[in-house]
């Protein structure tokens, strides 16, 4: 399925009236099977889009749609949250099985689905353990499996392995990667890291700061399947250099605002 | 081309709106209502009196006698529990030695109903205002004594080294580092423990006194006095609200750094 | 100098010779100076007494006095302060006057009625159960509850009948709340109330009796102003000075003084007879002899010299 | 060369001993010293009933009658209370018009002592078991209301946008998400309302009842037999303490993810 | 003032009476005006080190020295903390003068000298503030100023800076630097950054994995004062290539048990 964000904008107001201009006219697609990174500073609004996306905020102005056949049983869309967001009071199992729960699929088949994915995640032998027995990599793991059980048409992933250490996130980005080989859903990744942005995205839709509008599209031309060896690669270096002169301006000048 | 659907719109599950005329309303309908009910005599005044009645016999001024009876009562008892349950409370969180004796007397002695020792306290300190503020005394002492307690164990023991590390001995320890730690569960005791206080004044007004609201409420419910008897409950709702709101102020003051 | 002694009384016509000792300056004279301190119950006198809040006290006779000497601390019995005497009730049973009307006129008409008492234990519900005891009635066999204002209580109807001592009872009748229908002293005549002294103050030997010497004089007055006639300018004085005491107005004074002995003896064995009934109903844990409990040395000793 | 000197030790301001021998020691020697002041009589019976004389007459059985009463009373009370307060503390937390109603009137009537309501009760409901149920319920619903509410709103945000990004509608994140959240307050609300449950039990049978520990208590004090008033102070006080522990192991197992 | 840590071996034995071995047989020194800087990774026993020298923990063997004269009212060691370990209810003032009420100084002379290090450390200004009121640069400023403030013989710094994001983190080792030009005081600053204890310290001292016992000492040939063009001198990049050949290995090793 595609996804088609048309002039976009977004203002919050607060309890008090002050009200924060977040996206100021965003467009972008994300077609199938495609996988698009989002990147831009902290506050420009990333989040903000991806919450549209979902469905869980309205636009102040503009629309989102999405192109395609939505076989029914099939959601729309499903989220990866940077804190992971699980349930506390839910086992492994139980996540996993919340969007099929919602979904209204009878226990016997969510049970079965649940299971297909914890194996896909690298989850096994972890079924009955709570969020809170596991590390952070694991608990991340779960997130992904609960938003692929509903078998979303677009994966909306915000940030989602900025919480984790250096050495998790290397291995995380890896079994993403081939997942989505497997899986091939249309991803939509937030992120901050031109790094990460590069190596696993198709194409890099790049934000200006606050309020949020697209400075860029850059693609990548990386082969795939990615390997590890590609960091190095010329077209790598390309697009990441591309990526960082759009921003580096951005960046300088909230640097220079947020101050010590 | 295929289908084009727009986004779900999920919003309204999370939305919450303020309802601010139906918040104000709330509590005057509740009212109004009342003063209907009881003027059409559809409910007789025996079973509720009408606001209007029990505003008429507040604003007589009659029960002020009463007031300022369970008024020093409370006062008295209020004050020498929290002292006293603050002192113990910082020695039984600092000292282990009164850690010691005094966790286990406290765990057993703190689940007893304070009411219930009333009939005791009489034989022990007499029948008069004594053994009245002794109840509330009692029953200030103990979520004082064990909030202080846990407030001061929960002290951040960073700070603690940190104190000690400048040379900071025992008593500077408790003063400058346990006593602040404390400050917030001090204050969340003392909340509790203003209600608490209020209930056992009230109980023990009506278990034995011949004055005080308490009295009051129960003399006027073996006399039928309904619309009397109400004032009471309403005069004793304001203590709560008026007390509990000087401590939200007073911690306000004592804890300027929690703004 | 007097010394300065506090006095646990009631409000009641029964404490007329103490009232009167003070006001005609009888105890001042044999050197000790009262302070009257008013209860509500019979049972918080006790209650002072031991816990040494009153060194005397003069009031009625309850189970948990006996249960105060039992539990190991010494009140001493010393002097009568009014019996149940015929043609003299103290106290009296008063139906309501609505059930009277329709036909609860007797005890056995209050079979499972709802009979208010100040509390347990109390020297009404002594009554009470003596009364039914008469009847060939047991205890259980009316609801005994314990009540505050309980004259009050009768006329908002929440009792069927009420156990109450003057002036309340001539006041319930005056007021058409209730109708008496057993008057105690014409019933069951008892030693109900008596004037009693905490160890300590027994113990002041030199105070303890100066203050039965004014006693037995007041008591003296009393008997003859009040007990042997009818009226006269002695009679409305003690009338006036229990109308200022109890706050009654004087009509309902009238209506009767308690009957008391002229020197204050008690009435020999009665105590004995109390415990025992007490003990029966399981209300006091054990025994208590009348030596343990009664010591009339006291007055003994100031009327040797009263002559 | 200079001086040498060692690092200061400063290690005895933080050092805190565990004393297990005073522990076990405190409250035994408590109950011996009290029984030692009795035995020589140096205290009245009257005034101190010895522990092994109370220990007898707990033994003897003779008030579990009173005790079966108060139990009955306090459990019926107790579950309402919890119910009521949690259903109202889900509503008024949940939907923003319930709350807009709620708040105002449970910040109007929760600050009366509920003890204050037992004559008000006994006039609606009669002087039977109803009243004292009734000022038990009341006492617990608050807590129980107020913490849920509590609870509710101070669900994670985050999790309640996970839940509806799923599809969760408004009863789905009730049941799911509400509810979970809101278990470690809710727990916490009912260890309050046990202990305030059973000192309104007392006082409510202090003040109009002829059974139940409160009765029995106070026509201890009546009779002065004061061995049965520490008996019934005595199971008071276990009451407490068994009813705490059992909430602490309900809580464990109702929120497992929290070990 | 020097300091002299002679073969200090530490073991914590906690309720359970299992025991953890945090440091074995640790000797060093550390001279007068000078900087050394503790290098280790996580878990190594380099707090544990600064707690002993502190006098805040006993050694369970060993012995630690100070050699030198120590003029009367003046402090053996002040501490700086990683987690900056203010009063949140003294405000900057109060903070700074914590040490000095300990030492039983007068009110007057507190005043004034907590007064000239608030402007050493630049909080002139913020005297009134409560620490919730400040950035986290703000905070190690006053725990910094708190430090100096009893004029200690040697100052102990652990992780000061790591709780910073990297600009502040930049900048408040530049300003520790000049202050330490002014001030001369014997500092032992405890880090796990390589770069940051080149650039601070005179020495390094690396330590072991736990329980942890003295690799190797490097000396920094770096001249001083020193500046941010340092960071690429060939002098830097030999002593900060030396640590980091000797921690790879221990590093390694500590990654592949943590695991994912
Ligand atoms: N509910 C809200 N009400 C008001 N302002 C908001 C709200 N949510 C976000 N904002 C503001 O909108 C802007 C964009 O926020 P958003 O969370 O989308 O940024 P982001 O790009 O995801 O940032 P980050 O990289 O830090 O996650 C920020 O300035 C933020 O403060
Ligand atoms: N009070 C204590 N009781 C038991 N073990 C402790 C205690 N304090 C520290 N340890 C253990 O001792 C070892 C050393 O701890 P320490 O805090 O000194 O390490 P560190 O080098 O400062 O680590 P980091 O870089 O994470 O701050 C660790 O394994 C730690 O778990
Ligand atoms: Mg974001
Ligand atoms: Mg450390």
């Amino acid at each position: 399925m595609r996804v088609a964000v048309e002039r976009v904008s977004k203002t919050y107001a607060d309890r008090r009236g002050a009200s924060v201009e977040a996206l100021r006219d965003v467009s972008l697609t994300v077609d199938a099977e495609e996988f698009v990174a989002l990147l831009g500073p902290s506050g420009c609004g990333k989040s903000t889009l991806l919450a549209l996306v979902a469905g869980l905020l309205a636009p102040s102005a503009g629309a989102i749609y999405f192109e395609g056949d939505l076989p029914p049983g099939r959601a729309a869309t499903a989220m990866v949250f940077q804190e992971f967001a699980l349930f506390p009071w839910r086992t492994v199992q139980a996540n996993v099985e919340f969007g099929l729960e919602e979904a209204g699929l009878p226990a016997a088949a969510r049970a079965a689905r649940a299971r297909d994915l914890i194996q896909l995640t690298g989850l096994a032998g972890f079924e009955a353990r709570y969020p809170h027995q596991l590390s952070g990599g694991m608990r991340q793991r779960v997130g992904i499996a609960r938003a692929l059980a509903v078998d979303p048409a677009v994966l909306l992933m915000d940030e989602p392995f900025s919480a984790l250490d250096a050495q998790t996130r290397q291995l995380m980005q890896e079994e993403l990667l081939q997942i989505w080989e497997r899986t091939r859903t249309t991803i939509l990744y937030v992120t901050h890291n031109i790094q990460e942005a590069v190596y696993l995205a198709d194409r890099v839709v790049v934000l200006s700061r606050r309020p949020g509008s697209v400075l860029a599209t850059v693609p990548v031309g990386l082969a795939r399947p990615r390997a590890e060896a590609m960091l190095g690669a010329p077209a790598f270096i390309a697009a990441a250099d591309r990526i960082w002169s759009l921003i580096k301006s951005e960046a300088r000048e909230a640097l220079r605002e947020a101050g010590a | 081309m295929s289908a084009r659907l727009s986004a779900p719109d999920r919003t309204h599950a999370l939305e919450r709106r303020a309802h601010p005329v139906v918040r104000v309303l709330a509590l005057r309908g509740v009212v109004v209502l009342w003063e209907l009910v009881t003027r059409t005599g559809w409910v007789p005044a025996l079973f509720l009196p009408s606001p209007s009645g029990v505003v008429e016999m507040l604003a007589s001024g009659e029960l002020l006698v009463h007031v300022a009876t369970s008024l020093r009562r409370l006062l008295l008892g209020f004050g020498l529990g929290a002292l006293l349950g603050v002192s113990v409370g910082l020695a039984v969180g600092f000292f282990s030695l009164a850690e010691a004796v005094g966790t286990p007397l406290i765990a057993a002695t703190f689940p007893i109903p304070k009411i219930a020792l009333l009939p005791l306290l009489i034989l022990w300190v007499g029948i008069g205002e004594a053994s009245k503020v002794a109840v509330i005394t009692l029953g200030v002492f103990f979520p004082m004594a064990i909030n202080t307690y846990t407030g001061v164990r929960n002290a951040d023991p960073l700070l603690i080294r940190a104190a000690v590390s400048f040379g900071a001995g025992r008593f500077s320890l408790i003063r400058k580092v346990m006593l602040p730690s404390a400050l917030p569960m001090i204050f969340a005791g003392l909340k509790l423990g203003a209600g608490t206080a209020l209930l056992l004044l009230v109980a023990a007004e009506m278990i034995a006194a011949n004055a005080g609201i308490g009295f009051l409420v129960l003399h006027a419910q073996n006399l039928m006095e309904t619309t009397k008897l109400m004032v009471g409950i309403v005069l004793l709702s304001f203590l709560g609200i008026v007390s509990h709101w000087l401590l939200v102020r007073l911690e306000r003051l004592a804890i300027p750094w929690k703004a | 100098q007097a010394a300065g002694v506090k006095i646990g009384v009631l409000k009641l016509t029964s404490s007329a010779v103490i009232f009167l000792g003070v006001e005609k300056g009888y105890f001042k004279e044999f050197g000790v100076e009262p302070e009257l301190v008013f209860f509500q119950a019979a049972q918080p006198i006790a209650v002072a007494l031991a816990s040494g809040d009153i060194p005397v006290g003069a009031t009625g006779l309850t189970a948990g006095l006996y249960n105060v000497v039992a539990g190991g601390v010494q009140i001493w019995i010393v002097a009568d302060k009014g019996r149940e005497w015929p043609d003299h009730n103290l106290t009296a049973l008063l139906v309501r006057k609505d059930l009277h009307d329709a036909g609860v006129r007797t005890l056995r008409d209050l079979k499972g009625r709802r009979i208010g008492v100040t509390q347990i234990g109390s020297t009404f519900h002594y009554n009470i159960g003596r009364f039914l005891e008469k009847e060939g009635m047991a205890p259980g066999d009316v609801e005994l509850v314990p009540l505050q204002a309980l004259p009050d209580a009768l006329t908002a109807k929440r009792l069927d009948a009420v156990a109450t001592a003057e002036p309340f009872v001539s006041r319930l009748e005056a007021a058409g709340a209730g109708v008496t229908i057993v008057r105690t002293g014409d019933t069951f005549p008892w030693q109900i109330a008596t004037v009693m002294y905490s160890d300590r103050f027994a113990k002041d030997r030199r105070h303890a009796v100066a203050l039965m010497k004014g006693y037995v004089k007041s008591s003296r007055h009393y008997f003859d102003a009040v007990l042997t006639k009818k009226g006269g300018p002695a009679y409305d004085e003690v009338v006036a000075i229990t109308a200022k005491y109890t706050g009654a107005p004087p009509a309902i004074i009238r209506r009767g003084f308690p009957y008391q002995d002229r020197d204050g003896r008690l009435m020999p064995g009665d105590v004995g007879r109390q415990t025992e009934w007490w003990l029966r109903q399981g209300l006091i844990k054990k025994a208590v002899p009348e030596q343990a409990i009664v010591d009339e040395s006291f007055l003994r000793e100031a009327l040797k010299e009263m002559r």
